[in-house]
């Protein structure tokens, strides 16, 4: 973790520009100290408008060019202001943040992504051993259009083992991707009463659908993490005003987004939390 | 070497320099520890404890408005006795001055938290946040009235020997007759200023973006209200007054120096730039130097 | 052509729209005219009048802060009758409901401003000032305390047969009981917020900025407070709301009025960005048929 | 005047780096408006801090290339966002706003300038007919180094009369540009008795500079026209927040610096007013 001015190498839209996708590199140290599922928080200008640093999935770390890969959409003003920062500028980051994913060394690993949500599993993708671990990707998304925008070209050429969900069914099944993790659940080899002890997922999307994911874990007897999304102030657990609420041995309790998470136990989180 | 005295002697404590950390947003004075010694700075301020856990309001609890933020974590934390038990030792081993702000629903909630803290448990100086809600009294919170701050602060000055910050509410018509209140209840210094009251509505949603509805209103926006109320507060009472509201730079810093604050808390600007408080350290200083002031304490009210 | 009934009732007024500009903040109704038309306002409200002619303050009259301005103009204005006779005459000219802002500094001047003005003299509305000092009580703002805002404003009702607006100062500790006074007063509506009372400071002549000394902060920073004032306040009477305070987008008008806004003032928006008001009606007019609304009225108060 | 996005021609520092110098050009309507003496307000960014435009003299114009060009220096936070503008960008300007100077067409001009108030008494040296009046600028500065970033090269080119005081001697005359200002009154060709009714003087710099210069004309007889600077809000003469105090016919009165300045009368400008 560490206050850091990285070099923008890249910042460039990406797809169609409807999709209002952009990739962002930046060269620094904080490559170095990167892993999967973590975050930084960037410092999007230098007035008081907006006052706050926005929190950006890390996608990709490269250590010998020292480059982190965000992915980011722009979404309002400080991801508006993202977008006027041009190559050879400095940009302020505090990061890597938050704790990441935990990753298998064997087995097979089920990736579930809703959306943007996606990203942060990019960097699993990278960084697990593909030769040991058997890694399978659901992704949902709106249409084909920004599925292609968001990075599925890159997917193909990976030869990762992916399928697809969108809302009109332009690419892949139509329909939730929850869907697609039911069926996959339901393959003779994900058994319960198959070698399931081998089978682990995560997932990062939107609220709604991780919620269902977890249930469909919970009920398959899949160990999930689930990569959580709050407004953030700090970044690193000083303010208490990103929380998620868990239960811990049937007690209710805070935990911070930022700096115990944003990865947590899909098992853990209490979804919907009325308190 | 620089040759200001940066010392300023606050409620009976002596800080090494005038540039403390607000309560709420400096954690339990670890969480930005990896970024610089907390020594460094005057004093530390942690976050607000009350007699039981909390676990605060509900999510979202952070808004961001132009210039500044709305919060409303609803005073989360982990209560007196873990306080006492966990995070108090370890508070200990920094070296700088620790205040401990505490909150209460009533009056034996203020004096039941004062007791458990006296002189030689390790911490500088108690900050009793008056903002709250008094549940005794419809919900009034005991900071927008003067008697009730009275007698909040008369009924912890009773209960514990170390030296008493009783931290304001910008939330009233009056800010001088709140700091006179707190003084005649017995107040070592005061405390400006806690969040403004605010409101941010999601127009998609077409409901208050907050669970809580309500949130308090932090950062830049607010400084020109709070170096008003230190500059009124300046002129009402005796005691040192510790200003803060929207401090980001070592400038701003200044303004609250010259408006009448002994010293200055740095409190959202942490979120944007974690080493924002040092950096007022240094111009501080180096403003001082450059005014021909042997001791920071020349600049304090001399806007006046 | 869209299908949204833009009209909104106010006091017994109809306006075209909701969109309306803040007293101080568009002169005398012709600075911005060389921009557009002023008949596509809802109504404009002028620069408030007092009964004599008065300089208003010294400069600096003028402070920018984060994402908000200071201003101490001081009710710098012709006078009553320079008004009635220069300015009140070309002000009927504008095809919108013209609202003229009075203020003074004592019950009789604000009785003999309200005399003046009557129905059929060609203006919509007054909106009471109730922010100034009342030099006969110790130069507390009228509009600090409840009893004198309700006195000031049944006495300015005794005057006039014309609708009475009155417009509040957000320096208060309860605003929902400031707003409850003037309705039990006899105001027909509230226009709220005034300013925050705000200082700043310059660090290098170590004196306050603004030759006043204080000044009135308004612009985006102040966003939040006035929203919460509205949503407090729409729970508190049941006279309609003029909502103000840092609107500079028809996204912050429909904050306003999901609030519980009838109609929005725009304010400093005007400095920045001449056609402000434009946009804002533009976009509450999309903003509504987007959310399939006949009638902008139907977004009234749809946050709580 | 009018509300109006001008491109940006160029925007770049001029003369030494260290006395923080820039000419904007700026392409559109508004140069075919313009008139000396008068002010454009930009909008220098796009969020709400600053939120206020910032007020620069025309220092030229050219009708058919429909250029306005501007110099500035930067000061703080809205000025150094300006110098981050780059060609080919549009600004937002409001303008021109203000009266500006009365040119005379015939007899001699005097101008008196001060610092950077010497930007807005280019626009005159331009706009003036020099066949027809014999124009003289006394320029007041810090020292050569800013006098030269500021533009005193193109002084020389321009062939005009003019000369210089600075505060360290380094160039021209060491000490007050009022001194050259009384020593330039007392040659015997402004004597009083001598053609004076031909004389007019026009002035721009700091404050208390102008109310010397304005007590020094009324003692020599001389009309003078001087710029004022005042802080400003709207710039259209809504907000009252820039007044100046004059007196007219002997009663104090307000006016509008935006709107019935920047140019005022020496004679009638109350200079400190005290309420
Ligand atoms: C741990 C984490 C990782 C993220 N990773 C990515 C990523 O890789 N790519 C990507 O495009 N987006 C990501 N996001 C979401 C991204 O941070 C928001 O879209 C962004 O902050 C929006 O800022 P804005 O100014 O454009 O929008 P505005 O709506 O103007 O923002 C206003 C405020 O709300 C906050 N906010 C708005 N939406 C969100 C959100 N969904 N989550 C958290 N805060 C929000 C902003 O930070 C800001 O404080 C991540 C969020 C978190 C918490
Ligand atoms: C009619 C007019 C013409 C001007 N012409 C020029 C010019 O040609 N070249 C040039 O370099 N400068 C000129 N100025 C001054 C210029 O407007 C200020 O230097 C600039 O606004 C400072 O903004 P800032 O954000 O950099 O400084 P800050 O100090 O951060 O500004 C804070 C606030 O104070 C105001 N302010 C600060 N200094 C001044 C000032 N001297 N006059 C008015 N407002 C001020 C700003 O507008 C802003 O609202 C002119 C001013 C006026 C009124
Ligand atoms: C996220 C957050 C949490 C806060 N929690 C507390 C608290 O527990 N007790 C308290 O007295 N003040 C609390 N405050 C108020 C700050 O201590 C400070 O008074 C206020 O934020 C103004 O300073 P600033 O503008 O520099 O942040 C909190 C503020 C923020 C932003
Ligand atoms: C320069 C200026 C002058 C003002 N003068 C008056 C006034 O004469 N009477 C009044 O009731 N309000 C006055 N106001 C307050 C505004 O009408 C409005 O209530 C306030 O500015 C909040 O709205 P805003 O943030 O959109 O500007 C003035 C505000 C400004 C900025
Ligand atoms: S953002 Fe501050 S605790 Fe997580
Ligand atoms: S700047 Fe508003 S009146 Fe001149």
């Amino acid at each position: 973790m560490m206050l850091i001015k990285e070099k923008v190498i890249e910042n460039k839209q990406i797809g169609n520009p409807e999709q209002g996708l952009f990739r962002l590199v930046l060269q620094g140290e904080a490559a170095l100290a990167a892993r999967p599922g973590q975050f930084v928080h960037i410092r999007v200008g230098e007035t008081y408008d907006p006052l706050l640093r926005r929190p950006v999935s890390i996608a990709a770390m490269n250590r010998e060019r020292r480059e982190l890969t965000l992915y980011y959409r722009v979404k309002g003003k400080g991801t508006a202001l993202l977008t006027q920062i041009r190559p050879d500028e400095m940009v302020s980051i505090l990061g890597p943040l938050g704790n990441g994913f935990q990753l298998p060394s064997s087995g097979r690993l089920l990736l579930i992504g809703g959306g943007i949500g996606v990203f942060p599993l990019f960097s699993i993708l990278e960084a697990v051993d593909r030769k040991k671990v058997d890694v399978k990707l659901l992704w949902g998304g709106e249409n084909q259009c920004f599925m292609e925008s968001a990075g599925l070209d890159g997917l193909k050429k990976s030869g990762i083992d992916y399928e697809l969900a969108t809302m009109d069914g332009s690419t892949g099944y139509k329909g939730l991707v929850t869907d697609l993790l039911r069926t996959e659940l339901e393959s003779p080899q994900n058994k319960r009463d198959s070698p399931a002890k081998t089978l682990l997922a995560a997932s990062c999307g939107p609220g709604g659908m991780m919620k269902a994911v977890a249930a469909i874990c919970r009920e398959a007897g899949v160990p999930l993490q689930v990569s959580l999304e709050e407004r953030m102030a700090c970044g690193v657990g000083a303010c208490l005003g990103c929380v998620c609420t868990v239960r811990e041995a049937g007690v209710l309790q805070r935990k911070k987004v930022c700096k115990d998470g944003p990865v947590f136990d899909g098992e853990e989180v209490v979804w919907d939390a009325e308190c | 070497m620089p040759n200001v005295d940066l010392q300023v002697e606050l409620a009976g404590i002596t800080l090494k320099n005038p540039v403390m950390t607000a309560s709420g947003t400096y954690g339990f004075g670890e969480e930005y520890a990896p970024f610089y010694d907390p020594a460094l700075l005057g004093a530390i301020t942690v976050k607000g404890i009350t007699p039981l856990p909390r676990l605060g309001n509900p999510v979202p609890r952070l808004a961001e408005t132009p210039a500044g933020i709305l919060n409303s974590v609803g005073l989360e934390n982990p209560g007196l006795e873990v306080f006492l038990q966990e995070y108090l030792p370890r508070l200990k081993n920094l070296d700088t001055a620790v205040i401990v702000n505490i909150s209460g629903f009533s009056l034996e909630d203020y004096m039941m938290m004062a007791s458990a803290f006296q002189k030689g448990c390790g911490i500088a100086a108690l900050e009793v946040n008056i903002s709250c809600p008094n549940i005794k009294h419809g919900g009034m919170a005991f900071g927008t009235d003067p008697r009730s701050a009275e007698e909040v602060i008369a009924a912890v000055r009773k209960n514990t020997g170390l030296p008493l910050i009783a931290k304001l509410s910008p939330n009233v018509t009056s800010i001088a007759d709140m700091a006179k209140a707190v003084e005649s209840g017995g107040a070592d210094a005061v405390s400006l200023i806690n969040t403004l009251l605010g409101m941010s509505i999601d127009i998609h949603a077409q409901k208050p973006l907050l669970a809580n509805k309500v949130g308090g209103l932090s950062g830049p926006a607010v400084r020109p209200v709070a170096v008003r109320m230190v500059y009124q507060v300046f002129e009402a009472v005796k005691i040192p007054i510790i200003g803060m509201g929207g401090i980001m730079t070592w400038q701003d810093a200044v303004e609250f120096m010259l408006a009448g604050a002994s010293a200055v808390s740095i409190g959202t600007a942490n979120f944007t730039d974690p080493l924002a408080p040092l950096d007022v350290i240094k111009g501080l200083e180096e403003y001082a130097e450059s005014r021909k002031c042997a001791s920071i304490r020349e600049i304090i009210g001399a806007a006046h």
